[in-house]
């Protein structure tokens, strides 16, 4: 059984129709990629799993238990954590403060993280406003982990960091991987998603466009073609 | 005078330490269509923030149509020909596609629209734009529904179309196609292209592909900078442009 | 929440109430005075409305307007002799005056800072109104407030003294501001201020400067206001401090809520219903603001429309059912 | 006259630090809710007349101190469940015309059971008196609220920055999804802070009991103070409340002897001043 | 659907107004009605409610006018000035009201007073301000309270008198026309007695918080200490002024207080030793008022304070004057009422015709201890009484 299932979901955003019946399945350790243009609804489907947006028809089944309906702390506490593109900083609270608030019992203790991302200990006296965009996004993933989820669900965290700091995030992702957790990553950064992924989704226009084990899509370049659009 | 109808010199947008846009020149020809690309965090939108009044450069100058624009705030650049889209969609969304465009054609007269006293009415010439261009966009049978009740692909032409009120000398996209559905991007494409045979066009896009094909010039930006300037062939031979997308496009 | 222009059918229908609602009110209620009260502070929700109906700017010194057009009024008839079409054209020109300066400080911010900033300025205006007193009277209010015959070039048109005249000459008045407002949200400025509410960033980019609409609804509003204090100082030939102090302004805002924000001819019912209602239960408990807040209460979670909306959906959901 | 003003300055500082009292639980709420509760002051004056009650039927002012501010919060707690919870998601107007309405309901519920006639609530026996200063005497009792609040606010202080539920709050007036995400109740937090937030003002109104008495139409007036205060301290900071408490108070106490009749003017013209030129306050932010 | 629409509309609106019919309400057959303006809900109605009671027993006791027993109706006031002048003018117009009484406002009561002079009635106030029988006096416009000179003078004069060797009081006064007035009156008198006026502290009528001012007073260390506001500002200043202890200090004089029901909500332990102006009190020995005293123990329980007095005796002297006249005809019963003499709350009173100002007893109570008090609206001793009104060129009414 897939430890997440989303089957044919539509999801609104005022009057918009963002999503119309995205389906995909995420199986235990497993590390799946989202892709997709700009706008065609990736974000909008990790806020619809993880409870921010209601969808108005579909499924979404975590550990077998419907989800939809159910309040986002809720779905957190069922184990979906999600790190959201803006990383959610709390400014006013120093790094550990940010920390401490999500810490849920598991597997994942403060002190893993911190030797996860050494750099946030150095720094866990600072707020959370001081912390440069790399560090935010550490953060924002060591939180993610304390709050010991099943599934792990991000979205491009690697978005404006500089390449030293994106292949820093990937290591930590490999390693976070190992330890058995589900991840479900959005991601414009092909190199990195070709790096982690076990299987790819791509999104198109709020709906499944396609959907293939890493091989196969390192193998059909007429897909990246088609919908990322990436060369002329 | 140039031939150039924006110009920009050595522009940079600080935000705290870190420069999004970090001394670009670059010059826009009139009656062109210029892309301006490059991969995600390469300050293609922190320029367009600065190019349309949203941002005030933290240095440098903007130049239009032989007018120092710099520190005008967004609403003034309309009037002397600057019209824009947004990435993410800004419609009116609970008035309809007329009035949505008969709004965007009013903008064009600034404080005049303060009129309280006349109906619209008698604003016949925005009324008349309005249904040129629902005509030209393909929306006339649209024309009552509100704008947030379009398919989204619909209210990405709608957003074009209200730029196109202004009738403007120069028309500044933000990412048209984003969002759009591979079927809708052709159409969107071609709107472009179309619009690019009686404005200037000046394009911001994330992907190489879609831009290819329409663009007279292609300006490609990464870490905030312009790293390639030229014709679309040139651009897309180019190793170093290669080199930026490299991330992206593995 | 929105009705898009549709001019025929929503608007003539409604003037045609309002025509009614006004040739009605006097014949079925007891008294003239108490139809003249409910049609001035229907105008002084009309002006409110306009700011936070179609602007979405909700104004919290509205009271300041209504006084200040109270007692600029006043003290033109009792000081400067001047007739009643020239003490209300004043009273328009100062509460225009005041509440572009008021509007021209309080869109310099949003939300709940811009609630609190008129606020703030109403509350100044009342303690100069409360401090100035040998102009105001302070606290034992501005006594002896003419009704001057309508007059138009020294020849006198109509007495307004009887009730019943001076009824008409406010309902009257009503009307032209009603009608005004219909062109003023009919207008390249009222279609305008709408586009501000529902996106201003968009607004601004088409080429709007939204600073100056905004400004120019208070404006208008801030005359509105002010003539519906003229005449409310008139009606009871007194001006109580009352008329600036902070509860003017929320009552004003409560009406132009309670009748359904977005509709000129839901200020009407607003101001009727708030009027009627402290008419009915005051004579009946004296407790009876604890009513009014259930009330409150009652509108805020389930007819957030309004008065009007309220009516307006029932129609809808009939349109329907017959279809 | 040196003297006189050190004096006034004492006196302020007792003032300010009641001001702190009633607008911290506004600002608190504020900060977590981005709600504006317009029933703050008549939860005040319920606060008055739970302290005259209870000391009228116990004698006990200390059981009171605890009791009235309990009862207050259990209120509120019980008022954002049925109602305001609901309204959370709407535009400003709604808030303030539903806590209009129960601050209505609590005024006029106020005189069905204690009567139009406003009540005098007698000091402890421990605090009546005066410290005698030079020739300035000082009440005992509000020497006792002097430290009374710094010791509330010291606890409150506490809460807010050194517990997880205080983390929270502070996070929550950044972003509730956020909180949300990470799996904490939000609701529960709205709750357990709009009743803190009102038990505040409760605590606030037990304690000025034996200087103001209580009376029915005492709302309005500290509503008027707590929004001055909280604007100019800042919406939703707690050392904002603190600071712009105290000067309220301080400036209040000293405008008495300078240009009494101005008072009034100056603190509206003050809070206009600030937002206009400081739009997040003293100590607030964006 | 044009057409259905706007019919629609135009119902809606009709249901609207059909509910207020029930507001018309049914014209009393008795010749005589007296419009009591009382408030009874809104910031007043501490006072509305007693003043209610004392007019609705004044027209019960009083025998039949002009053959028929009178009538009385309340015009709640909803303690805001514009909605009374406006019911004011309602009553006028509809039931052609011509007897009105009351007004706690003394805004309220000086606007009535014009409308009712318009309206060709007669109206008697208890209000505050000096205005009424002053400047702003009409012909129909009658007031039974004392003037903020007469409670000057009766209650800063006998205690000079009890004290004569404090020479140095010091004032606290709230910044309007009515403070302003109870404080020229006190000056002037300072002036008289060889009084040293130590200083003055003035505050807004918003104020609630006195902490700043009584610190002013203690710095100038005064043998007494004068408050001049009245009502609940009153109370808040006394309290926090013993809060201060400055009871121990000084002596203590509130020259306008709103009597019982206000030292009810204070209690003996404030009032204790403190010295209080009063227009009224029950204690006092006048054949009437003891009868009053009864009656309202009898009726309601409770004994009379000051606005269920004095609206008792204002609306009964109209009933006399109208029986006086024997006409229902307002310039009939004014001038019935100029002049008139009659056994009131404080003794003898008389309306004076000159400003229409009632002259009776103004008090000077002393506060009691707990211990001594016989029962438990026992809370003060009467130190003096007596009438002092402006005299001559003092009087500023010039009558129309």
């Amino acid at each position: 059984m897939a430890l997440l299932e989303v089957a044919e979901i539509h999801s609104f955003y005022g009057k918009s129709h963002v999503l119309e019946g995205v389906s995909l399945e995420i199986g235990e350790g497993e590390l799946i990629t989202l892709l997709g243009r700009n706008g065609a609804g990736k974000t909008t489907t990790l806020r619809s799993i993880s409870g921010i947006v209601r969808p108005k028809s579909g499924a979404i089944r975590f550990e077998g238990k419907d989800m939809i309906g159910r309040e986002i702390y809720e779905i957190a506490r069922a184990g979906i954590a999600l790190v959201p593109e803006h990383r959610g900083i709390f400014g006013l609270l120093s790094v550990e403060e940010n920390l401490r608030i999500a810490v849920r019992d598991g597997w994942w203790k403060l002190s893993d993280v911190y030797d996860l991302f050494p750099r946030l200990y150095e720094r866990r006296r600072n707020g959370g406003n001081a912390l440069s965009g790399g560090e935010q996004q550490m953060l924002a993933i060591a939180r993610a982990l304390l709050n010991n989820p099943k599934l792990l669900l991000l979205d491009e965290p690697t978005e404006g960091l500089a390449p030293v700091i994106v292949d820093e995030i990937v290591k930590v992702l490999i390693d976070i991987k190992r330890t058995g957790m589900s991840v479900l990553l959005v991601e414009q950064n092909l190199a990195v998603c070709e790096k982690l992924a076990d299987r790819h989704y791509v999104l198109e226009q709020g709906r499944i466009a396609y959907a293939g084990s890493a091989a196969e899509f390192a193998a059909d370049h007429s897909v990246r073609d088609r919908y990322l659009a990436l060369n002329g | 005078m140039s031939g150039y109808i924006l110009e920009t010199r050595d522009l940079a947008l600080a935000y705290g330490g870190f420069r999004a846009v970090d001394g670009v020149s670059l010059r826009v020809k009139a009656g062109t269509i210029h892309s301006v690309i490059g991969p995600n965090g390469a300050g293609k939108t922190s320029l367009f923030h600065c190019l349309t009044g949203g941002r005030r450069p933290t240095e440098g100058d903007i130049v239009f149509d032989g007018q120092e624009i710099t520190r005008r705030p967004a609403h003034a650049r309309v009037g002397i020909g600057m019209a824009r889209s947004f990435q993410v969609t800004s419609l009116f969304q609970n008035l309809s596609v007329r009035e949505n465009l008969r709004l965007a054609s009013q903008g064009r007269d600034g404080d005049r629209a303060l009129a309280f006293w006349r109906s619209v009415a008698a604003g016949r010439a925005h009324i008349e734009r309005a249904e040129r261009i629902m005509e030209r966009l393909n929306l006339t049978a649209k024309a009552d529904t509100a704008a947030g009740d379009l398919s989204h692909g619909q209210q990405r032409v709608l957003e074009v179309g209200m730029a196109l009120c202004g009738e403007p000398k120069l028309l500044l996209l933000d990412e048209p196609t984003s969002g759009m559905g591979i079927d809708d991007i052709p159409v969107m494409t071609h709107l472009i292209a179309e619009l690019g045979k009686d404005h200037t066009v000046m394009l911001i896009e994330h992907n190489m592909g879609i831009v290819m094909s329409i663009s007279d010039t292609i300006t490609v930006m990464s870490r905030g900078q312009i790293l390639v300037e030229g014709k679309p062939e040139a651009v897309r031979a180019d190793e170093r442009v290669r080199a930026a997308y490299l991330g992206e496009a593995g | 929440m929105l009705r898009l222009p549709d001019p025929k059918a929503v608007w003539g229908g409604t003037t045609v109430a309002v025509l009614a609602v006004l040739i009605l009110l006097p014949i079925v209620l007891p008294s003239a005075t108490l139809a003249t009260e409910i049609v001035i502070f229907a105008m002084a929700a009309l002006a409110c409305n306009l700011l936070l109906g179609y602007g979405g700017l909700l104004s919290f010194g509205q009271g300041l307007f209504f006084g200040a057009g109270s007692y600029l009024a006043s003290l033109a008839m009792i000081h400067g002799h001047l007739g009643l079409i020239s003490a209300l054209l004043v009273a328009i020109a100062a509460g225009a005056a005041i509440a572009t300066a008021v509007g021209w400080l309080a869109i310099r911010r949003t939300g709940i800072y811009f609630v609190m900033l008129t606020l703030a300025l109403a509350q100044m205006g009342y303690f100069l109104a409360y401090t100035l007193a040998d102009w105001t009277g302070g606290d034992n209010g501005l006594l002896d407030v003419p009704r001057p015959p309508l007059a138009l070039f020294g020849i006198t048109l109509a007495d307004l003294h009887g009730a019943g005249a001076y009824y008409a000459f406010v309902a009257a008045l009503f009307f032209l501001v009603y009608i005004g407002a219909r062109r003023v949200i009919d207008s390249p400025f009222g279609s305008t201020l709408v586009a501000i509410r529902e996106n201003e960033t968009r607004a601004a980019a088409v080429g709007f400067d939204t600073r100056h609409y905004k400004m120019l609804a208070f404006t208008l509003s801030g005359a509105v206001t002010a003539l519906a204090g003229a005449l409310y100082a008139m009606l009871i030939n007194f001006v109580p401090l009352d008329n600036v102090a902070m509860q003017m302004s929320e009552n004003i805002v409560i009406m132009t809520v309670i009748g359904g924000t977005g509709s000129l001819f839901g200020s009407l019912l607003g101001a009727g219903t708030f009027v009627l209602l402290g008419e009915i239960l005051s004579a009946i408990w004296p407790r009876w603001p604890l009513l009014l807040g259930v009330g409150l209460i009652l509108l805020v979670m389930f007819l957030r429309g309004g008065l009007w909306g309220g009516v307006e959906s029932l129609l809808a959901r009939r349109k329907e059912a017959a279809e | 006259m040196l003297n006189l003003y050190l004096f006034q300055i004492l006196n302020g500082l007792g003032l300010g630090m009641i001001y702190f009292l009633i607008s911290v639980g506004l600002t608190i709420i504020f900060g977590l809710l981005n709600f504006v509760n317009f029933a703050h002051g008549a939860f005040f004056m319920l606060g008055c007349y739970l302290c005259y009650s209870l000391l009228a039927a116990t004698g006990q002012f200390w059981l009171a101190l605890f009791v009235g501010p309990l009862a207050v919060a259990a209120l509120a707690w019980g008022a954002e469940k049925i109602l305001i919870r609901r309204v959370y998601h709407l535009p400003h107007t709604f808030h303030i015309l539903i806590t209009v309405g129960v601050a209505l309901i609590l005024q006029e519920g106020a005189i069905i059971i204690w009567g139009p006639i406003g009540k005098s609530i007698p000091m402890p026996d421990v605090l009546q008196g005066v410290v005698i200063m030079g020739k300035f005497a000082y009440p005992k009792y509000r020497l006792f609220l002097i430290l009374f609040s710094a010791v509330i606010g010291f606890l409150l202080w506490l809460l807010l920055e050194r517990t997880r539920f205080g983390a929270l709050v502070r996070a929550g007036s950044e972003s509730t999804e956020m909180v949300s995400l990470l799996g904490a109740d939000i609701y529960k937090l709205f709750s357990l802070t709009f009743a803190l937030g009102v038990g505040l003002a409760g605590l606030a109104g037990v304690l000025s009991g034996p200087i103001r008495g209580a009376h029915p139409f005492m709302g309005p007036e500290v509503l008027g103070i707590a929004f001055v205060v909280v604007v100019i301290g800042g919406m939703g900071s707690f050392g904002g409340a603190l600071v712009g408490g105290l000067l309220i108070g301080l400036v209040q106490s000293l405008m008495t002897t300078i240009w009494p009749e101005g008072a009034s003017l100056m603190i509206y013209g003050a809070m206009a001043a600030v937002i206009l030129l400081r739009p997040y306050g003293l100590f607030g932010r964006a | 659907m044009k057409r259905r629409s706007f019919l629609k509309t135009g119902l809606a609106a009709t249901s609207m107004l059909a509910a207020p019919a029930i507001l018309k309400p049914a014209f009393a057959a008795a010749p005589v009605t007296i419009h009591g303006l009382k408030s009874v809900s809104g910031a007043f109605a501490s006072y509305g409610k007693f003043a209610e009671m004392g007019s609705k027993l004044a027209v019960e006791d009083f025998g039949p006018v002009l053959g028929a027993k009178p009538a009385y109706v309340t015009i709640d006031t909803e303690g805001n000035a514009g909605k009374a002048v406006r019911k004011v003018q309602e009553a006028i117009q509809q039931q052609g009201a011509k007897f009105f009484q009351g007004c706690t406002l003394s805004s309220t009561a000086l606007a009535v007073g014009k409308e009712v002079a318009k309206g060709g009635g007669v109206f008697m106030t208890p209000a505050g301000a000096d205005e009424i029988t002053g400047t702003e006096c009409n012909s129909a416009t009658f007031r039974w309270t004392v003037p903020t000179y007469g409670a000057i003078h009766q209650t800063v004069r006998p205690l000079a008198k009890e004290l004569p060797k404090k020479k140095k009081w010091y004032t606290i006064t709230p910044q309007y026309v009515f403070g302003e007035a109870l404080l020229t009156a006190a000056k002037d008198l300072f002036k008289e007695l060889g009084i040293e006026h130590v200083g003055n502290s003035y505050h807004s009528t918003q104020e609630q918080e006195f902490s700043g001012y009584l610190t002013n007073a203690m710095a100038a260390q005064p043998d007494v200490l004068l408050i001049l506001n009245f009502g609940g500002q009153a109370s808040n200043c006394l309290r926090q002024a013993i809060n201060f202890g400055i009871k121990q200090q000084m002596t203590i004089l509130v020259a306008w207080t709103a009597g019982l029901d206000w030292f009810q909500s204070l209690g003996p332990e404030i009032l204790e030793d403190v010295y209080l102006g009063a227009q009224y009190w029950h204690q006092v020995d006048t054949p009437m008022n003891n009868a009053l005293v009864k009656r309202v123990k009898e009726a309601y329980g409770i004994t009379p304070n000051y606005p269920l007095a004095a609206d008792y005796i204002s609306t009964t002297v109209i009933l006399d004057a109208i029986k006086k006249a024997g006409s229902t005809d307002g310039k009939a019963v004014a001038k019935a009422m100029e002049g008139m003499s009659y056994d009131g709350p404080t003794g003898k009173e008389t309306i004076r015709a000159q400003d229409h100002q009632v002259i009776k007893d103004y008090y000077l109570l002393k506060g009691k201890a707990k211990s001594a008090m016989k029962d438990p609206d026992d809370y003060a001793t009467l130190i003096s009484s007596g009438k002092s009104f402006p005299e001559g060129d003092k009087i500023l009414c010039k009558m129309a």
